[in-house]
């Protein structure tokens, strides 16, 4: 098995799949001579040539649109925003049209798009190259929502979007994609959309976290188990649909109920897990809910400003301890 | 650089080869059974039988010829929410229409969750339509893309309203288009209007068509009130595309004969205007011209219009027989479901 | 006082503003000839002239763009997207620049602009002329969003829009346009953004709410007075920034919260206003928390099938009683 | 409806009278500070001591000399990324540069919050601008469009490059300043690169001046690498749009002589097509052409370059010794403060 991060394993899996099934194509801005802005698709054009991996002008709005129409066609279209930041000119292909082809047309149409985007603060991006967008689209029935936090995931997960009949935001931290090596199957079983992972397993309390947040939650974890505080971190890896159930089970069994990410506090996804708990899951929980997230505030060029914002360790420890001792 | 040429009206002498006069006469046909049907949907509102109708009066000569030169169910057509006589023209029939309006769950186009005609259909390779003015323009460039990539040699049609061409959209897709010379038609309806806003206040320079050479492509300037020339422009332009030739913006000029809208005063135009435009009412002009070349005879304007009015009439009551869907089915489709 | 509906209340504010200050000016598709399709600004062409009433194109990021440019010049733009449905194309406008433009000029330049939008369903408008888009918006900061459900706090919560310094969206359920008329005050006191209103009290449970579920709320209050149930309606008004106090007041009398909105449930204003209560009123609360909202699902032309979705009056019947007795 | 025309090289003989001899020395030595700054900010990503930089090197004959035409302070100008000589032309200090490379609380563009060179000044009437491409545009259109309102004898300029015109924000934007005929100059710097994507595949047709038709306005294109044609069309078209005669588009051909920025390898060029484009840098040409006028006097171009670095290491010594934000400073100016 080879070794890969999180961003080979995205390369190999869509290349794999481009491989397998002529339908699926790739376009975005700089996707084939430059490979991608962060090497994704680096190889790609010699390999697929030009019509299947589509250099775009500068023009999100084609880019989502096309897409589409190319889906229309039976393509299977990988759609490539340079930046989660830069998806926003495209919303409206995304939110008026994508996610209601199927629905409006009473299952006559589909609209099989995985839509990428780098996301994620931590790299002196400033307020453009930093966002977390994801919540902006879990709102919006029709779509699917992903982000995953390892190699592998990314792998199973993007073979499962690429192979999903409907359209999916497939959202990629940038602060992943080099984190670590793990071997990943280079012929890896699709990972089904909508279905949590139990990263690690504990009894005090539970943190329902997904991309970064698991590696921020795996770090505090490590530190609060020499305290006797063991946390159970539920990896979403879907962000839409929700495994209401899995985070169910582990609240259940840990009576205690954290939520953490990198995005906006303030109707982040955060805000549903909560809802979910706070209506679903009332009888088993024994402490106030605890959400840790940024500081609601766009995100700066410089490392210092951004700690004002973003969860820093300091932070997600002190939140924890202070839960678990509720 | 391309220059944009306008089209002069063709003689009926100079009928286009490739419709002949069969097919002159269904063009006749059609028109004239989308205006009967266009003026039913209004009577069917008026009768608080439906919420809503929108329809293209005064643009019937531009849609039924436009789409009576696409290869229906092998080209792609992109529709807008005023293509009510493209639709005719392509294959979708009014009881079908009847039942989007009339809010049908069997409505074959949406199941009535739609605004009536937002046309859609797998069979006629019609891929559904938006309200969101211009989001089928990109659509359609990259319907020519899967095309073009597959070396299929089809050509997609996109309809739209000159407002269409204000949005980013309409730039996006066209510049695309023009850069890899996709086989894709683009046809903008020029009625003068976007609700109520006029051209003057809508498209800086005054043309449409002279778009086009800023993106490299051929754009035709053609009066959408001869469905003569409109065929011969749309046939030249789907069999540029189809044989690789690249991309043409059409632009047609018709009449907007109604309000914007049943919802819609159309206070902000003239009764001095309306009855303007409704002198050039491209109907009577077509049926005179063909009158007089001989290819219909002197009965049969009114002997169709009878006959159609009678099938509307029915098409309409099959379809209102029919019941409302149901909230139990509201939220199926959202997303695949299990086959 | 002159008594007016909602819709009257919006147009006489908006031209006491304008008459008062030169610098308001108005722009959108079909506001001027037509005076808006909901005639919002009818007659404003006549009396303000063609420059500061600007039929524009159809172009909703010149829309926003051009209403965010005219303010960097010192103007005070009311820009007028003509459904909600319509603001997708313009949310990059939104979200990446009226958002950011203070926070990331440090203070030196501000976004002083209202875009309005009628917004909601109940009208046969299909799935492009029903949407409740409020809670897009609730996770971008840098932007305020208020929704009014009353002809008064329409009136003043538009002047305070309007001579706010930062970017407001400003939407108007389109059922509440012509609901009913009240007394408004012609020079209306400007309604601090951020301070939601008690439109009646109860002592048995809090619902919180927002525009149409208002009145939905208020229907169903009457009908549960009658078997002892009293509800405190918590009138939101504004949703960003949200009046967490005003819950908290209410829900510590109460102990028990419901949520209500048109809007979808997913990531809904709902979810926040229940995670704050799970963090911060968890100790007050005696029963889960009850969201009442839209089926997420996209919304089509039929009232038949609408009714699958939007929460119809038995359903906020059967939930707030279940809530009462839990 | 306007044709684009190019603007020639403008012979020395005949210096613009606006911008006089002693104008075209202080537009060479602009030039020069904003190539010796671009080449520092480099040297400090390359060092370490900043994350990130982004110039315009092989642009600033078309940045500074359009800047020069800008009356600073009166007109609006809204810049780009790359504006670097159009903001030091305007007014912006290498200092105040260094403040934002470095990441300094005190920088006065944006608190070291955007990405460096995001310039912004009220003073200079320069707004605030993203990195999300092509949003100025239209702001610049609501800005004519305010000081048209109001009646101001004042222009906006606004810049962008050529892969911004692909954006719909560019089309929405030009068609509002065709349709009203307002007092706005949009300016591309063509440098025939989009990071990676070259002109073939971003401007249909080829051309972004030939587009300006189409908006029923003027289109001029002229070469970038020429100064003073860059000022003539700038100048020309600034006062057209002060005097009320509206909109115009200019293209300035220019090169990209560094990689995109300096996250980005440039491996999708070549070693010759860089060498090429450095054997056309607009500097040591426009030196050589001020000499041989004698405008200059042949040992100033190195003088005024040993003069500039010394200063350009004081200013950034003395931008390196302040503070970076604090994190407490985070949330400020998210809203409008108490005053
Ligand atoms: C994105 C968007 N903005 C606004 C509207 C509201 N609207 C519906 S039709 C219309 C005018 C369109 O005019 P045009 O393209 O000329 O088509 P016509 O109706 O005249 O055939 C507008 C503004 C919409 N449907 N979509
Ligand atoms: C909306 C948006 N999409 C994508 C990007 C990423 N991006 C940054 S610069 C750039 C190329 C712009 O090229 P051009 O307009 O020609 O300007 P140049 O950098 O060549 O001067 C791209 C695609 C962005 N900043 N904004
Ligand atoms: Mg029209
Ligand atoms: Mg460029």
């Amino acid at each position: 098995m080879p070794e890969w991060t999180m961003l080979e394993a995205i390369r190999e899996t869509l290349r794999a799949e481009m491989r397998e099934d002529d339908s699926v194509v790739v376009l975005g801005e700089d996707v084939a001579r430059k490979g991608g802005v962060f090497g994704v698709t680096a190889g790609f054009l010699e390999e697929f040539g030009p019509l299947r991996v589509l250099d775009t002008p500068v023009a999100e709005i084609a880019i989502a649109g096309m897409a589409i129409g190319a889906a229309f066609a039976g393509l299977r279209p990988v759609a490539e925003f340079q930046f989660a930041d830069y998806i926003h000119p495209g919303y409206d292909q995304l939110v008026n049209e994508a996610a209601t082809i199927r629905w409006r047309s009473v299952g006559e149409w589909g609209c099989p798009v995985v839509f990428r985007a780098p996301c994620g603060a931590g790299v002196f991006g400033g307020l453009y190259h930093s966002q977390s967008v994801e919540a902006l689209f879990c709102h919006v029935p029709g779509l699917k929502v992903v982000l995953p936090s390892t190699p592998r995931d990314a792998a199973g997960l993007l073979r499962a979007a690429i192979r999903d009949d409907d359209p999916v935001l497939f959202f990629e931290h940038k602060k992943s994609y080099r984190r670590y090596r793990e071997p990943v199957d280079a012929d890896p079983a699709p990972i089904p959309l909508g279905a949590a992972r139990i990263d690690r397993e504990g009894d005090t309390l539970t943190l329902v976290t997904y991309g970064v947040g698991v590696h921020w939650g795996r770090e505090a974890a490590d530190f609060l188990a020499a305290e006797g505080i063991t946390v159970e971190i539920v990896d979403l890896r879907t962000l839409k649909p929700l495994d209401t159930e899995t985070i169910a089970r582990s609240v259940a069994k840990t009576s205690r109920l954290a939520i953490l990410h990198e995005a906006n506090r303030t109707l982040g996804v955060g805000a549903e897990v909560a809802a979910f708990a706070a209506e679903e899951l009332f009888d088993s929980l024994d402490a106030p809910i605890v959400r840790i997230a940024a500081n609601d505030c766009h995100l700066p060029y410089t490392g210092e400003e951004e700690r004002g914002i973003i969860p820093q360790p300091a932070d997600i420890l002190a939140a924890l301890r202070r839960l678990a001792r509720y | 650089m391309h220059r944009y040429h306008p089209v002069v009206a063709t003689p009926l002498t100079d009928v286009p080869a490739s419709l002949g006069a069969d097919g002159v006469r269904r063009l006749y046909r059609l028109m004239l059974l989308t205006r009967l049907l266009d003026e039913r949907l209004w009577i069917v509102v008026r009768q608080g039988k439906a919420h809503f109708v929108l329809t293209g009066r005064g643009h019937e000569a531009a849609q039924c010829a436009s789409a009576l030169a696409v290869h229906a169910g092998s080209d792609w057509v992109y529709t807008y929410y005023r293509s009510l006589g493209a639709a005719i023209a392509l294959g979708f029939t009014p009881y079908e229409i009847f039942l989007g309006v009339l809010g049908k769950a069997a409505d074959p186009i949406s199941g009535a969750r739609q605004l009536p005609n937002h046309f859609s259909s797998r069979r006629l390779r019609t891929p559904t339509v938006s309200s969101s003015v211009a989001t089928q323009i990109p659509h359609a460039v990259g319907t020519a893309w899967a095309t073009h990539l597959r070396g299929e040699p089809v050509a997609t049609l996109c309809y739209f309203g000159e407002g269409a061409t204000s949005k980013g959209e309409f730039h996006e897709a066209l510049n695309v288009a023009g850069l890899h010379r996709l086989p894709v038609v683009f046809f903008c309806e020029n009625n003068g209007w976007a609700i109520s806003v006029p051209l003057a206040e809508q498209v800086a320079g005054g043309s449409v068509a002279a778009r086009a050479a800023g993106y490299g492509m051929p754009g035709v300037l053609v009066d959408g009130l001869d469905p003569l020339a409109v065929y011969q422009a749309t046939d030249e332009a789907l069999r540029r595309a189809r044989r690789g030739d690249g991309p043409t913006l059409i632009e047609a000029t018709c009449l907007r004969l109604t309000p914007h809208s049943s919802d819609d005063s159309d206070a902000y135009r003239s009764d001095d205007e309306r009855a303007a435009l409704a002198a050039r009412d491209p109907l009577p002009a077509f049926r005179d011209r063909l009158l007089a070349a001989g290819l219909i005879a002197p009965d049969e304007p009114e002997r169709w219009t009878d006959e159609f009015r009678a099938s509307l009439l029915a098409d309409q009551d099959r379809a209102d027989a029919l019941p409302p869907p149901t909230a139990e089915r509201a939220r199926r489709w959202l997303y695949q479901e299990p086959r």
